[in-house]
């Protein structure tokens, strides 16, 4: 799938649900899934401090293609990065820099996503973005 | 603990006189406890401003026309009404700013002025950043030195280490009256006899207390208070500095501009008097109107009976709470007002709170502007609910009902 | 001169949206010839503070509840519409103040730390008391030298005098764009070229030009812009400091409390980004959100039109005062915006000020808070009517009929 | 007359115009009938500073009255002034120390007294009331 199937096959699963609860359990459990950076590997400046919750992200390039590692402390949070990161992971640095990441507003959550908030993942998606640019 | 039938039609009655209150969030009825942030505002307070910038906008003090002299009379008469309210001696103690924040900046900038270095501010550990920072930037640019006083596990504040802190080189004791993070009620009376003992000033940070407590000036002899607007029902922009007039007429003023000066020249300014030296500019003109519409909306009000209903809310709130047992209420005291902070078990408080939203149910996560209490128990933040005159025992089992669902999908 | 059927209903569309203009005032129809002092609002603006209370209410940038984030977002839009219309080069370098006089006293306060002994700071001989008194604070605390240029009889700024003031000790010149007592456009451009070349930064007072110029901040390249909302549709307590980001990102912080901390301790405080640097304290929330529709308004309009239709009530109103003998107009140059200041004979302008309230006309009289031009043209006051978009030339044929009734029963 | 009989009289002058502007005309020409401190007896302590417009008063106490002389710059304030100096001259300071003043309400001319007012006439007012306590 490329980054615009990988994205409409998500908004697919959240369209199966109306109800909000249902669409932030799957966003939970997609959070408890993945151990994303173990805690002993977790460096200082990976830490993304958000007023609310704190995010760490961690970049690859290899081969041609970004691979991302993230944790964060809200569940919630951790389940948004995991989606994050099914999307991203194993793109060219091209794409992840230009193409438009559309997932995150169609099934809801672009409230997450601010400028605003203070949840550290807007900064950790700029930052996604950023390091995909120095490898291009 | 039963709700009267009485008690619930006046708490119906003041419920319809918030238009907000009837919101839909997600789809479901809005369930407003977010209070301590700030508070909903009432419809007379809204038709205020309305009225006002429809039929009687001008600006002030300065005119000679109709409008002008109006709008001077209404400013002047909340100023008036909030002066009466709280008991000040006189209305020229009653300083219009922008909120609790630009109130203890004034303070911390002009009453800083008269200190020397190695004079001493005593805060405690349970204050609001505004009640910090500003005298941290004091402190750097002269020299002062700012004392802690310690919290104990309750949340109480430790008035034996306050006691041994008191001392001739104090020379103010800045203190919140309710602590926003944990509803804790600050001895202020207590704190306020024992500064003066030493010649202490006492600022009293007034921003969780005028809501829920009824205040008198003079009694409590507190040399400053301060509090915000919008959490007192009123409009956002505008707040109060109380000062007693011995200390504010030897303070410098603060900002520069129109309204403060008696005279201008290059050679030699001088300034007005009181409360006008302090007001430089247009003021919030609407914002003070309003908030006088805000008083008397309180006045208004069976005040004894609402601090029954919040405390009893309270109550109501902290049993069904403490009988979710993963459940780690902060603030243990007795000594509280409508504020309950907790936590759920090592679950994330923001997770708890974007779940509750979700369900309608508008509540505080994170450090309330309180980092230092947040490193005192060591939490990254708590979920806090807050109540106000206008919520009832229905919106708490609501609350409840979501929380427990919350937590179940959180665990 | 004559109004074209067109531009007659332009206007008359534009009235129709501003409620107050219906008022009566002492039996007679409003007619608002104060609008340097303050502007009046549309109903759009209006509208959108009530809504907002009845419906949006929260507080901002805290809280994961929808009704905080949809607070937030507005208020951040409209930041983002603001900084678009005047061009900023980013949405962080627009501050939410209480006013213009807020303002300066943020810059003369913060951007005044950075100053030594003997740094020279040079204003006008035309500006407001709220551009003269924060520097004079700033004289008096950190001895620097504030320098006057002086202005020609005609009002305008006497640039031979400016250009010998400015040397490599200037460090800032804080000059109005327009005057409110005279009207007079300053050559803003000419001024910030010239100061930029010694090295000296430039804030422009910015009160009475937004509503009257199209701004350009990145065209301008001043280094500090200041306004109110008050003055441009939008409500009370309210205001914008634009500054460059490289300055602001030095400059200490103004007032110290929530929101414009990354991390309070009692080890050790750091700050926020920008613009939340200088955001300290609650907002004026819902001032901020009406500010950025009073934007929209202006948006709405077509701009050049308004222009073109507030010179001609000026040099309409101008021609009528001319033809009275007994009458001076002060600031007679041709680089106008809708402002005229006169005398008539000896008459007290208070005198004159009381009878035209009493006929419906609603003027300033007195020192206009630029008690130094007075001084300058050596008069206790004067007579200012002063222009908005929604005025008409019938209004002024009105208000010269009851000033030559005023000036009958006075002489 | 006594100090309410004055205030009546006053009162009843003016109720014969409705017009505004008719009894401002009146209140010019009381205020241009009277020259009241001359120019050259002018103290500066005497000056009571206004916003708007300047106002000087001189209060005399003999045999047990007050007498009043006062001026303004604003022909208006000073006819408003001519007014006050009528009611309250000749009379003894008790009288105008703790009896009402009332006319100035009644003829619709408390704008001018209003203490937001800074014509320097409620300051005036003032110091016409505490020289008269001075005395009693
Ligand atoms: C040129 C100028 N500067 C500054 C100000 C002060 O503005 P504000 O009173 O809204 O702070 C005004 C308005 O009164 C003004 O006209
Ligand atoms: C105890 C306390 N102090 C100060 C403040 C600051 O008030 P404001 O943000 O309205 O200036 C608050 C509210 O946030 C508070 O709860």
């Amino acid at each position: 799938m490329n980054y615009t199937e990988k994205q409409n096959a998500i908004i697919e699963d959240f369209s199966l649900f109306d109800d909000w609860m249902e669409k932030y359990e799957l966003i939970i459990d997609l959070g408890k899934e993945i151990e994303m950076i173990p805690n002993q590997d977790k460096r200082d400046e990976q830490l993304i401090e958000g007023c609310q919750s704190r995010v760490w992200l961690k970049s690859n390039y290899k081969d041609g293609k970004m691979f991302y590692f993230a944790d964060s402390d809200a569940i919630i949070t951790k389940g948004i990065i995991s989606l994050l990161i099914k999307v991203m992971n194993g793109e060219e640095p091209k794409t992840i820099a230009k193409e438009d990441l559309f997932f995150i507003k169609e099934i809801g959550l672009q409230e997450h996503l601010s400028p605003t908030r203070a949840n550290g993942l807007v900064e950790m998606v700029k930052r996604m973005k950023l390091d995909a640019i120095k490898n291009y | 603990m039963k709700e009267t039938s009485q008690s619930r039609r006046a708490v119906q009655d003041i419920r319809s006189q918030f238009p907000i209150l009837t919101q839909k969030i997600n789809g479901r009825d809005l369930i407003y406890f977010d209070n301590a942030a700030t508070s909903q505002k009432p419809s007379v307070v809204i038709d205020k401003i309305k009225n006002y910038y429809e039929k009687e906008n001008a600006n002030i003090h300065r005119g000679v026309h109709s409008l002008s002299q109006e709008a001077t009379t209404a400013y002047e008469q909340a100023r008036h009404k909030i002066s009466s309210y709280l008991n000040a001696k006189s209305d020229s103690e009653i300083i219009f700013t922008k909120g609790t924040t630009d109130g203890i900046n004034l303070i911390a900038s002009s009453f800083g002025e008269l200190l020397n270095p190695e004079d001493e501010i005593i805060i405690s550990a349970m204050e609001h950043h505004s009640n910090i920072v500003p005298w941290q930037l004091l402190e750097s640019r002269k020299k002062i030195k700012i004392k802690v006083v310690p919290i104990h596990k309750t949340g109480e504040i430790d008035l034996e280490a306050f006691e041994n802190l008191l001392n001739e080189k104090t020379k103010l004791v800045s203190i919140t009256h309710i602590s926003n993070s944990l509803g804790i009620i600050n001895p202020i009376k207590e704190i306020i006899r024992k500064s003066h003992v030493v010649g202490a000033k006492v600022l009293i940070d007034g921003a969780q207390s005028v809501q829920h407590e009824k205040i008198d000036l003079q009694e409590l002899n507190c040399d400053f208070f301060v509090f915000s607007g919008h959490k007192v029902y009123g409009p956002t922009g505008v707040g109060v500095l109380y000062g007693k007039s011995e200390l504010l007429n030897i303070m410098p003023p603060y900002q520069g501009g129109g309204d403060m000066i008696e005279k201008v020249s290059f050679e030699k300014t001088t300034f007005n008097v009181l409360p006008f030296k302090f007001e430089a500019g247009t003021p919030n003109i609407v914002g003070g109107i309003a908030l006088g519409t805000a008083f008397d909306f309180i006045d208004s009000l069976n005040f004894e009976q609402c601090q029954v209903h919040e405390l009893e809310l309270l109550r109501y709130a902290e049993a069904q709470l403490n009988a979710i047992p993963t459940i780690k209420i902060f603030g243990t005291s007795k000594n509280k007002t409508s504020v309950i902070s907790f936590n759920v078990g090592d679950i994330h408080p923001f997770d708890i709170g974007t779940l509750l939203d979700k369900q309608g149910v508008a509540v505080r996560t994170g450090h309330h502007c309180t980092q230092p209490i947040m490193d005192f128990y060591q939490i990254p933040g708590t979920i806090r609910v807050s109540f106000g005159i206008y919520n009832t025992k229905d919106e708490i089992d609501l609350f409840v009902a979501a929380l427990n669902k919350s937590i179940q999908i959180l665990s």
